[in-house]
């Protein structure tokens, strides 16, 4: 835990607007020498705060590898969320974190990865995917299955556009029926539709984020297709204040989310209590 | 020994020792665990005070920082480090605070607790007394328990046998002038009425956590806090921020389970129902923190029970759940302790 | 006290009595400088908790400018309105706080002078009975913490 | 006396209960081991007999129907009984005309009653009506035939109000200087915990989504600085201004012992003296906050 749960200032340094309601942020750490030392694991949360509005959670999302910023992605939806909406480049925002535990990307090596993406949960699988691809050799294919609800929905257009571009991965991009345009090229269909149209073979590790509807069913879609419960891996949300398993609010059973998780195989979560 | 009329000079001598001194004070008819100035004596007869130690060591609003917001600096508060003794606490009171150190100092620590903590003298008053609504010995402790003091004073007719407990408890009695007494016989601790059958509880609740037993339990709650923040062991909290123009502040405040807004997010409510929210409470309690750090988060108290506007009776709840496993008390066996 | 400059929050209804004040300044009328003004649409608008708030965050003195009796934009929001601004003042008596802080006046739009003149009468009367030191002092948190807190509740 | 009333009360709800005329009769049950009593849910006739009626029964049951399971029961057309003393079903006459309940919706089993021990009170030997130790409320009680019922238990002519001031404890407070009274409110101020004990027991405290909980504005700040605890108490006690029916049920909720009753007796008894409004005494009134009249009391406007 921060020495008296009190954050570390960064300057926001690059607002990139995702979507209508979502914001990506470029973030350094004033102290410079921090920023240098400052490490995180791929799947590790933060706090950022807004001082004198609170503090929200939220999912690193730039490349671990990168020393020279972090980047958070925030949609619109309450009082803090709202506030980092409402401001300019070159604010400054509290931080503290990184908190939680990580994907294990060294379990996952010389296997098929999957990664299942909906919306703005995008945002937690950039880091592994990140990973995934600086150390490509290691692992066996490469699925990136991404959808939003529409078009204009569609977030990480950079990145989904330099993965394209990628002999060594399997990219397919999908918005919800409805959402189409004109000039959409990808996929139109739910996400665990168009799961079990790619098909990807079931000894893969399927690691997913999105909505909680999408990933419940993107579980039955991957249970239905032979994955087992212990390589179907998501990252879980809840409410969180200090992020360290003190306060007592983000548990689900005996597990905290903010301690334990947020990243969850689904073996592990099949084994909490449904109150989530 | 020291006599119980000679208590109010120790608290004198603490507090030139350079000790905040916390003792029993009464305020309209009621005792509450308060600051103590020179020349306070300690209230002595009371079953117990009605806030727990949590109040001063887990404050229940407790500065974290300031902000300057024209040019958006934070400057932190530290926890006070000045040394601290509580006076005259009870035995659960003393037991609640290694239950707390348990969850709270390991595997991560809480540091403002931690500095807290590690500043504070627990001297102890054995029981003398104990109401209807004590449970202190279902859960392994009692009312001469030694679990969590520094020092403890067992009434002795008039007096008290002082027994210290500790490295901080022996340099503290010498600090204001007492002497340990090795020998002597206290008086015998009181009979506790109330005994609360916990065997088979916790596979109970292994077990279930979808039961409709949830809902008859918690049928007379109207959610309410008194309970969670009365209970020495309840220790959950919220961070919230107050802003003006220029400037702000960050506080650490108590928070508890009871709320619908403890567990709200925007857009998604994981825990629906007041008996979602009981059952956590007693999960909490009975199950997750036993799974977690292996001690039951439970002093038998009783001031759920005694301050409750409803008469919810957290022990005739854990008796009804299931058939037959005991507590998990906190600290050394009973007896087990040398000093 | 020398220095003290009340803060002074004036909640004024959009037919009336704001537009009362702004006949004030554009008739150049001369007076005090401490109120800050908040535009709702009728006094009926103000709920009591605007009020409490309002002394919550710093200011000495609340004034609620309302149209007056029979003339409200609305029919009888100022009518409903008195009522509560009646019960919020022996409110404030009763937990200690001197209700002279909070006023309320009937100004219509064609009285700047009148406006002018509550807004010295009030003004006076605040200075006179000093900054409000209830909340301020509170905010110096409880417990141990003894620090100064009057930046939250100030500029 | 009380002994008839409560075969008649257990009789009543047993009815109906096997009539299946009502899913549950929320009323009073024996305590933590016969000492005292606290509510209880009856749901079978046989449940029914455990019902009991005395002077400790204190808790304003009104409370209930607007949380589980009596919520859920009303929300889906279903019926609920409920026990009510004269200021409970005071409560209730307010929850019908705020809309919060339907009069089909509920059966009230009204009880006559002479007064009810104050449990903070020393309770050796005082009888209600007889001494100092009934609650201010009880005092030249007007309601103990409650202003509203479905079946009416007790005799309502041999019912005797305990003498005294209802508002004694409050006037008291009223002759004090302004600086006795801020110092006598931060004192009890400074204890307060925010539990909102004082909300959860009131019956009139039925939003879903309470202001404390609203953020965006925060109006009311978090913590439970002094601060932070009078502009609670003090919104409070305006939310409540004209529908307090003086239970007393806040007051004595609060583990801290903050009489935080006394700040809504007060002003339910500033509202009856201004604008000849009493709460929760007939269905059919306007409530003092809905309507107004000309020459309402406006000395205090300039």
């Amino acid at each position: 835990m921060d020495e008296n749960l009190v954050p570390r200032i960064v300057r926001v340094e690059e607002i990139r607007e995702e979507t209508p309601d979502t914001r990506s942020l470029k973030l350094v750490f004033e102290d410079a020498d921090f920023q240098k030392s400052f490490e995180f694991r791929p799947g590790q949360f933060c706090l950022i705060s807004v001082f004198g509005m609170g503090e929200s959670t939220f999912c690193i999302s730039s490349p671990p590898g990168r020393k020279d910023f972090i980047e958070v992605s925030v949609k619109n939806v309450g009082k803090v969320t709202s506030a980092i909406h409402d401001l300019e480049v070159g604010a400054r925002l509290g931080f503290r974190g990184p908190y939680g535990n990580n994907f294990d990307l060294e379990k996952m090596e010389g296997r098929n990865v999957v990664f299942v993406g909906g919306g703005i949960g995008l945002a937690p699988l950039r880091p592994p995917i990140y990973e995934v691809l600086e150390r490509r050799d290691r692992y066996k294919d490469v699925y990136i299955i991404y959808g939003a609800r529409s078009v204009l929905d569609v977030a990480f257009k950079q990145d989904l556009d330099e993965w394209g571009k990628r002999g060594d991965v399997k990219l397919v991009t999908a918005v919800d029926p409805g959402g189409e345009d004109e000039s959409w090229k990808g996929e139109v269909g739910l996400v665990p539709h168009v799961l079990e149209k790619v098909n990807p073979p079931p000894d893969s590790v399927l690691v997913t984020c999105g909505p909680p509807i999408m990933i419940k069913y993107v579980i039955l879609s991957a249970r239905k297709m032979g994955f087992v419960p212990a390589d179907v891996i998501t990252t879980l949300e809840m409410k969180m204040k200090c992020g360290a398993g003190l306060c007592g609010r983000c548990n689900i059973g005996s597990k905290y989310v903010c301690r334990d998780g947020p990243v969850f195989s689904l073996e592990e979560v099949e084994s909490l209590p449904d109150e989530f | 020994m020291v006599s119980k009329s000679d208590l109010s000079s120790v608290i004198a001598r603490a507090v030139s020792a350079g000790y905040e001194v916390y003792a029993p004070g009464k305020r309209n008819g009621k005792v509450y665990l308060e600051k103590a100035d020179d020349g306070a004596s300690p209230e002595l007869d009371h079953v117990i005070t009605v806030n727990g130690v949590k109040d001063i060591l887990l404050p229940r609003c407790e500065p974290l920082a300031d902000f300057n917001l024209t040019d958006v600096s934070i400057e932190s508060i530290d926890a006070p480090a000045a040394g601290r003794v509580l006076l005259a606490t009870r035995p659960c009171d003393a037991a609640s605070l290694v239950i707390l150190d348990a969850i709270l100092l390991d595997p991560a620590r809480d540091t403002r607790y931690a500095r807290m903590r590690e500043e504070t003298v627990v001297v102890t008053v054995a029981c003398s007394r104990a109401d209807a609504a004590c449970f202190c010995t279902s859960m392994g402790y009692g009312p001469h328990d030694e679990t969590g003091s520094d020092v403890i004073l067992l009434p002795a007719g008039d007096s008290y046998l002082v027994r210290p407990l500790t490295e901080k408890g022996k340099a503290f009695i010498g600090e204001v002038g007492l002497e340990a007494d090795a020998g002597g016989e206290p008086d015998s601790p009181p009979q506790l009425t109330r005994t609360v059958r916990t065997e088979g509880l916790k596979a109970w609740l292994d077990e279930n956590f979808e039961s409709e037993k949830w809902r008859d339990v918690s049928i007379n709650c109207i959610g309410c806090g008194a309970c969670y923040y009365l209970c020495p062991t309840c220790h959950c909290f919220d961070i919230t921020d107050e802003a003006g123009v220029a400037r702000g502040r960050r506080y650490r405040i108590w928070d508890c389970c009871s709320f619908a807004d403890f567990t709200k997010m925007a857009g998604h409510q994981p825990r629906v129902g007041r008996h979602a929210r009981y059952r956590q409470r007693i999960m909490h309690k009975f199950k997750y923190t036993v799974d977690n750090v292996n001690l039951t988060a439970c002093v038998g108290d009783g001031r759920c029970i005694r301050h409750c506007p409803v008469g919810v009776d957290i022990g005739e709840i854990l008796e009804s759940l299931p058939e037959g496993g005991a507590a998990r008390r906190g600290g050394p066996e009973p007896g087990s302790r040398e000093g | 006290m020398a220095s003290f400059r009340p803060r002074i929050v004036a909640f004024l209804c959009n037919w009336c009595s704001y537009a009362g004040a702004d006949l004030a300044g554009t008739t150049r009328k001369k007076y005090r400088a401490d109120v800050r003004v908040i535009r709702v649409p009728c006094s009926g608008r103000v709920d009591p908790s605007f009020i409490i708030k309002a002394f919550e965050r710093g200011a000495d003195g609340v004034i609620v400018g309302g149209c007056h009796p029979g003339d409200c934009h609305y029919v009888s929001g100022n009518y409903n309105a008195r009522r509560r601004f009646y019960t919020v003042r022996k409110l404030l008596d009763f937990m200690g706080i001197d209700s002279e802080r909070f006023q309320v006046t009937w100004c219509s739009a064609s009285e700047g002078e009148k406006w002018a003149g509550v807004v010295n009468d009030v003004t006076d009367l605040i200075e006179k009975l000093g900054p409000l030191e209830a909340f301020k002092e509170m905010g110096r948190a409880v417990l141990s913490d003894t620090r100064e807190i009057e930046g939250v509740a100030g500029e | 006396m009380q002994e008839s009333s409560q075969n008649r009360l257990r009789e009543e709800a047993g009815k109906l209960l096997s009539a299946a005329a009502v899913e549950v009769v929320v009323g009073y049950g024996d305590g933590h081991g016969g000492d005292g009593v606290r509510p209880l849910f009856a749901r079978t006739p046989d449940e029914a007999a455990g019902l009991v009626w005395n002077d400790a029964c204190v808790h304003n049951l009104a409370t209930y129907l607007s949380r589980e399971p009596c919520r859920q029961i009303l929300l889906r057309g279903g019926k609920v009984g409920i026990v009510a003393k004269g200021c409970d079903a005071r409560a209730l006459v307010v929850l019908l005309q705020e809309g919060q309940i339907a009069r089909e919706s509920v059966h009230v089993i009204g009880m006559v009653c002479d007064g009810v021990l104050d449990p903070g009170a020393a309770v050796s030997g005082g009888t209600a009506g007889s001494s100092g130790a009934v609650l201010p409320k009880c005092r030249q009680c007007e309601v103990q035939t409650p202003p509203l019922y479905d079946t009416l238990v007790g005799d309502p002519a041999g019912a005797a109000a305990a003498e005294g001031d209802p508002l004694e404890d409050v006037k008291d407070l009223q002759s004090m200087s302004l600086e006795e009274r801020w110092s006598f409110w931060t004192g009890h101020l400074a204890r307060c915990i925010k539990c909102y004990a004082c909300r959860q027991a009131c019956p009139m405290c039925y939003c879903a989504t309470c202001i404390t909980e609203k953020s965006e504005p925060q109006w009311i700040d978090k913590p439970s600085h002094l601060k932070g605890a009078l502009a609670y108490h003090l919104i409070r006690a305006m939310h409540l201004a004209g529908r307090c029916v003086s239970c007393g049920e806040c007051g004595r909720a609060c583990p801290m012992d903050i009489p935080v009753d006394k700040i809504s007796r007060y002003l339910a008894g500033q509202v009856e003296e201004a604008f000849d409004y009493k709460a929760g005494m007939d269905p059919e009134a306007t409530p003092a906050f809905r309507t107004y009249r000309e020459d309402d009391p406006e000395d205090f406007i300039r």
